[in-house]
């Protein structure tokens, strides 16, 4: 294993430290691996708490700021942070109108949040809504499983409910709305080789060089099938035909295309990917109308891409639009 | 034997902690092949602290140990087992009350609340490839054995040998909870990590009540 | 090897045809691989133009904007753009107050700009500058050698010459001001795997599992020097020390630091780096006020990072902090 | 024979061309243990781009061959290769003005004009480990042979073997100019590629008058 690192033990709290001294406008509880806006908490505002394991960066502290979240809990790598740290994040950023949980779909992420919410209504009267995001069609969904992951769609609905907060929403409507933008949104990823977690030293699955897999999680958790390696303009059908199948993209005012990489696919080939995968959606009826291309939600080393696909509405469109400033995602400010 | 003073739990604690990081490399290769290869290290750094939590601040009696034992657990694993682990411990200290030492049946109810728990957190039943899969039999060879009259060392052999074989029985099975069920009929064929570690929790009371005796 | 693309041949021109369709706010000349402001040429302001071999995204196309460049050409992988392409860059740009071309030193890119600086001085009554930008300590200067490498801090010299473009600065103070922030740094760099280049399909260079390579350069070229695998204490020390031993940063109004991901790295990786090297500045007398981690300099799909100093002043504090509208970097606006 | 004339040197380049394409991946090799690994690609995509347009827009006279030529590598080169061969062709092109077949005393000027333009344009001098070592040489042999009163078939054939041993004479070299500088002694050992494309261009010379003999 070739890392950057010391001790993979001291991983996760040391690159906590490196992010603190680089962000000024954040503050770092580098005991409870909380990282907050430096103005928090906002007096008004519904503050947006996310998190979730660590090695998915810039997810999550990649989009804390205005327009966007309030606060991310860190776990360890590929690990769920744990409910004493979302309770203190949670009165962290309580601005008195309520703090919404955005829970990326994992059963570990959901049953630590869940605990989370529990111990913050025994300790405060901060009022918490919860909502889970479940984007990944690679899974089949069902009452009697985990049901789908939650992937690249967080970044819509964290982004999209971040500009509405900003705006004085109340917590039932920004929960809504975040209910609103999961459901118009579908994700599908594949990837081309393993990445390696720091604790296990070595590739989590062996995948020959000559095949891929399909439907692969943002954890390095095997996906639906291996197929051999194949070229761009079919990969991007593998991804695209799923995410079509599952939901209709051809209303509304056009939708919102995320491809991206799982960290080691070099953005050349991310372009060339959303390349290959407009021109399949054109075909297909749906327009894209905006546009993100680049490692946002990663997989430490792995190499591969997902693509998200978000149906867009005035409203929505409005809110994706408007001003935001993380260190992952800004503009306007 | 009178029954599972405070030492005994501790005992139990050590043990089971010895026995993670012995098998650390084993239960993150599970992992790895239909999760996301941290199981290892999770229970590693949750038992841990667990010893450490007990060296620094004894608790006075079992049920102080049983939910400071939960809490830690819950405050220090994350992911999926974290939470059941930790349940699991926090039921069981409701269920002992202010007992200093717990009787055979006393400790199979506790452990039978604190499985029950667990269960209900994790919405899980018999034959989804779980932790509970190990625990479940488990739990029945415990109350057959006290039931039949054997002491309680002989009970949690029995129970021991019940998780290994609960534990064996992942195996073939399709994964319906967590992250082994995103693979679908690819998640066949491979022993679930967390009734691995589940198994290592049952021979660690067994072990530590033998020693005990 | 496993790479998102067709044919490798087709690899940029592919790429291109996505970056055109992902971004609104530039254009795209594919015959002549060129991209540029919607908006060019901006009449009165000198138009910037830089470019090089593509593998390198971000960088050059996702640096062109407002507050930033105006164009860039985007030669094969790793190779050069040509005299033609410039030179027609050149003109699309030029908006009556001439063109500053902001040149990374490698022989090749520094021929072919200067035969375009010919070629465009014999066609149209476009005025010329040319600023060579070499940051890398890791290479000996010497009249008779091809002197210093450009790396990571021409992100500094086009950030800051933009912003002062944008002021309205005339063409020789810009290429002034691009000279004193280039003379301002220097960069460092090590790499733990080799990239691979898509027309060769395997690794540039081999590299033991326990070995690294430092002083490595944005192309692959091989470094300094091979040492053992180490912890990113000592590797943070082994960039800083040949940086630090260069330049006096102690002075102004302290320095921006970039820690730059050469395309593998995690982003959780570069900031435990970033952390490390801030610790080692900081006990050296050097006080980072700005900060820039993550992918911005790429060498393809190439493990490691590199570290850029830039002293500050007033001026170029103020330059830096100036709003940039660009894919890669983006504040204020 | 009477001189090289259009079809000559077209026989030149084209054969320059299957050479290159069939050491591209020994071309990108060499480049890839000094430099960046691209030059095989690099002098492919050119000498197909050349030979392509020579098809599609067939040049009327020597001299409109060598500047077509030069200006296709300027071109669609890129990177150092293609400043430097490109120059080259297009001082040759100046330095045989109207002439539609060169003869042996004006190709070998020709030849050196365009050398020395690649040298005023890489500032580079015998040693520097680059296609000059190849080149320099060669153009000695040449004009030696062309003294010593030999045809041009047999003074390009030892211009070629000069070539050959001047590339072989890299390996040793510490490299003073473009990328492989940067490694300073590490360069030491290793034949430079741009020298072996070099020598490749002096031996498709040879041919072609060979063949065209
Ligand atoms: N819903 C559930 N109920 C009970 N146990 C579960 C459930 N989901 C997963 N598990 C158990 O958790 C184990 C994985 O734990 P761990 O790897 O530590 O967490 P994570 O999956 O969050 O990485 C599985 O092997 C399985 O035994
Ligand atoms: N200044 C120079 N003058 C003459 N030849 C040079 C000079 N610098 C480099 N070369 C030649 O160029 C070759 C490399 O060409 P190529 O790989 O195509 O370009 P690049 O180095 O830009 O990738 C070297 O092997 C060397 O022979
Ligand atoms: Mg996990
Ligand atoms: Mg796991
Ligand atoms: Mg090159
Ligand atoms: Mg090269």
């Amino acid at each position: 294993m070739k890392k950057l690192l010391n001790d993979p033990a001291d991983l996760v709290a040391e690159s906590l430290r490196g992010l603190d001294r680089a962000h000024p406008e954040l503050r770092v509880d580098h005991e409870n691996r909380i990282i907050y806006r430096a103005d928090a908490p906002v007096s008004g505002k519904v503050g947006l708490l996310s998190g979730g394991g660590s090695g998915h960066e810039p997810a999550h502290a990649g989009f804390i700021g205005p327009g966007m979240l309030d606060a991310v809990c860190a776990g360890e790598v590929f690990t769920s942070p744990v409910p004493d740290q979302m309770a203190e994040a949670t009165k962290k950023i309580d601005g008195g109108a309520g703090v919404l949980h955005l829970v990326w779909n994992y059963t570990g992420d959901v049953m630590n949040f869940d605990m989370a919410a529990e111990l913050a209504a025994a300790e405060t009267d901060t009022t918490v809504e919860a909502v889970v995001m479940n984007d990944d069609v690679a899974v089949e969904d069902s009452l009697f499983t985990a049901g789908r992951r939650g992937t690249g769609a967080a970044i819509a609905v964290e982004k999209i409910v971040g500009a509405a907060a900003e705006q004085g929403r109340s917590l039932s409507e920004l929960a809504d709305l975040a209910r609103r933008v999961n459901d118009n949104s579908r994700s599908m990823g594949m990837a081309l080789t393993s990445c390696t977690v720091p604790a296990k030293g070595s590739p989590t699955f062996d995948l020959p060089d000559d095949e891929i897999e399909i439907g692969i999680g943002i954890h390095g958790e095997p996906g639906r099938r291996r197929v051999p390696l194949a070229p761009a303009r079919e990969i991007a059908q593998m991804l695209v035909d799923p995410v079509l199948a599952d939901r209709d993209f051809t209303g509304g005012d056009g939708v919102l295309v995320f491809v991206n990489g799982t960290g080691a696919t070099p953005l050349l080939e991310l372009y060339l990917m959303y390349g290959e995968i407009a021109a399949l959606l054109e075909k297909a009826g749906v327009v894209p109308v905006r546009t993100l291309v680049g490692p946002y939600v990663t997989s430490l080393d792995m190499a591969g891409c997902s693509v998200s696909i978000t149906q867009l509405d005035d409203e929505l469109l409005r809110l994706w639009d408007a001003p935001v400033a993380t260190s992952g995602l800004r503009w306007g400010m | 034997m009178a029954g599972l003073d405070v030492d005994g739990l501790g005992r139990w604690l050590r043990i089971y902690a010895a026995s993670v990081a012995e098998h650390q490399e084993e239960l993150t290769s599970l992992d790895a092949a239909i999760g996301d290869a941290d199981h290892g290290a999770n229970m590693h750094r949750g038992m841990a602290a667990v010893v450490d939590g007990l060296a620094a601040t004894p608790p006075a009696d079992p049920a102080a140990l049983l939910k400071q034992t939960g809490m830690v657990l819950i405050r220090s694993v994350g992911g999926t087992s974290g939470p059941l682990y930790g349940t699991l411990f926090l039921r069981m200290a409701s269920a002992v009350g202010g007992e200093t030492a717990l009787g055979p049946e006393t400790f199979a109810k506790a452990l039978r609340a604190g499985v029950e728990g667990l269960v209900a957190r994790g919405k899980t039943e018999l034959g989804d490839k779980t932790l509970y899969d190990a625990l479940g039999p488990a739990l029945d060879a415990l109350d057959a054995s006290l039931g039949d009259g054997e002491p309680l060392a002989a009970a949690l052999h029995a129970a021991s040998r019940a998780a290994d074989s609960g534990r064996d029985a992942t195996t073939p099975m399709v994964a319906r909870k967590g992250r082994a069920s995103y693979l679908g009929e690819r998640s066949a064929g491979h022993q679930d990590p967390g009734a691995t570690s589940a198994a290592l929790l049952v021979a660690a009371a067994a072990q530590a009540v033998a020693e005990g005796a």
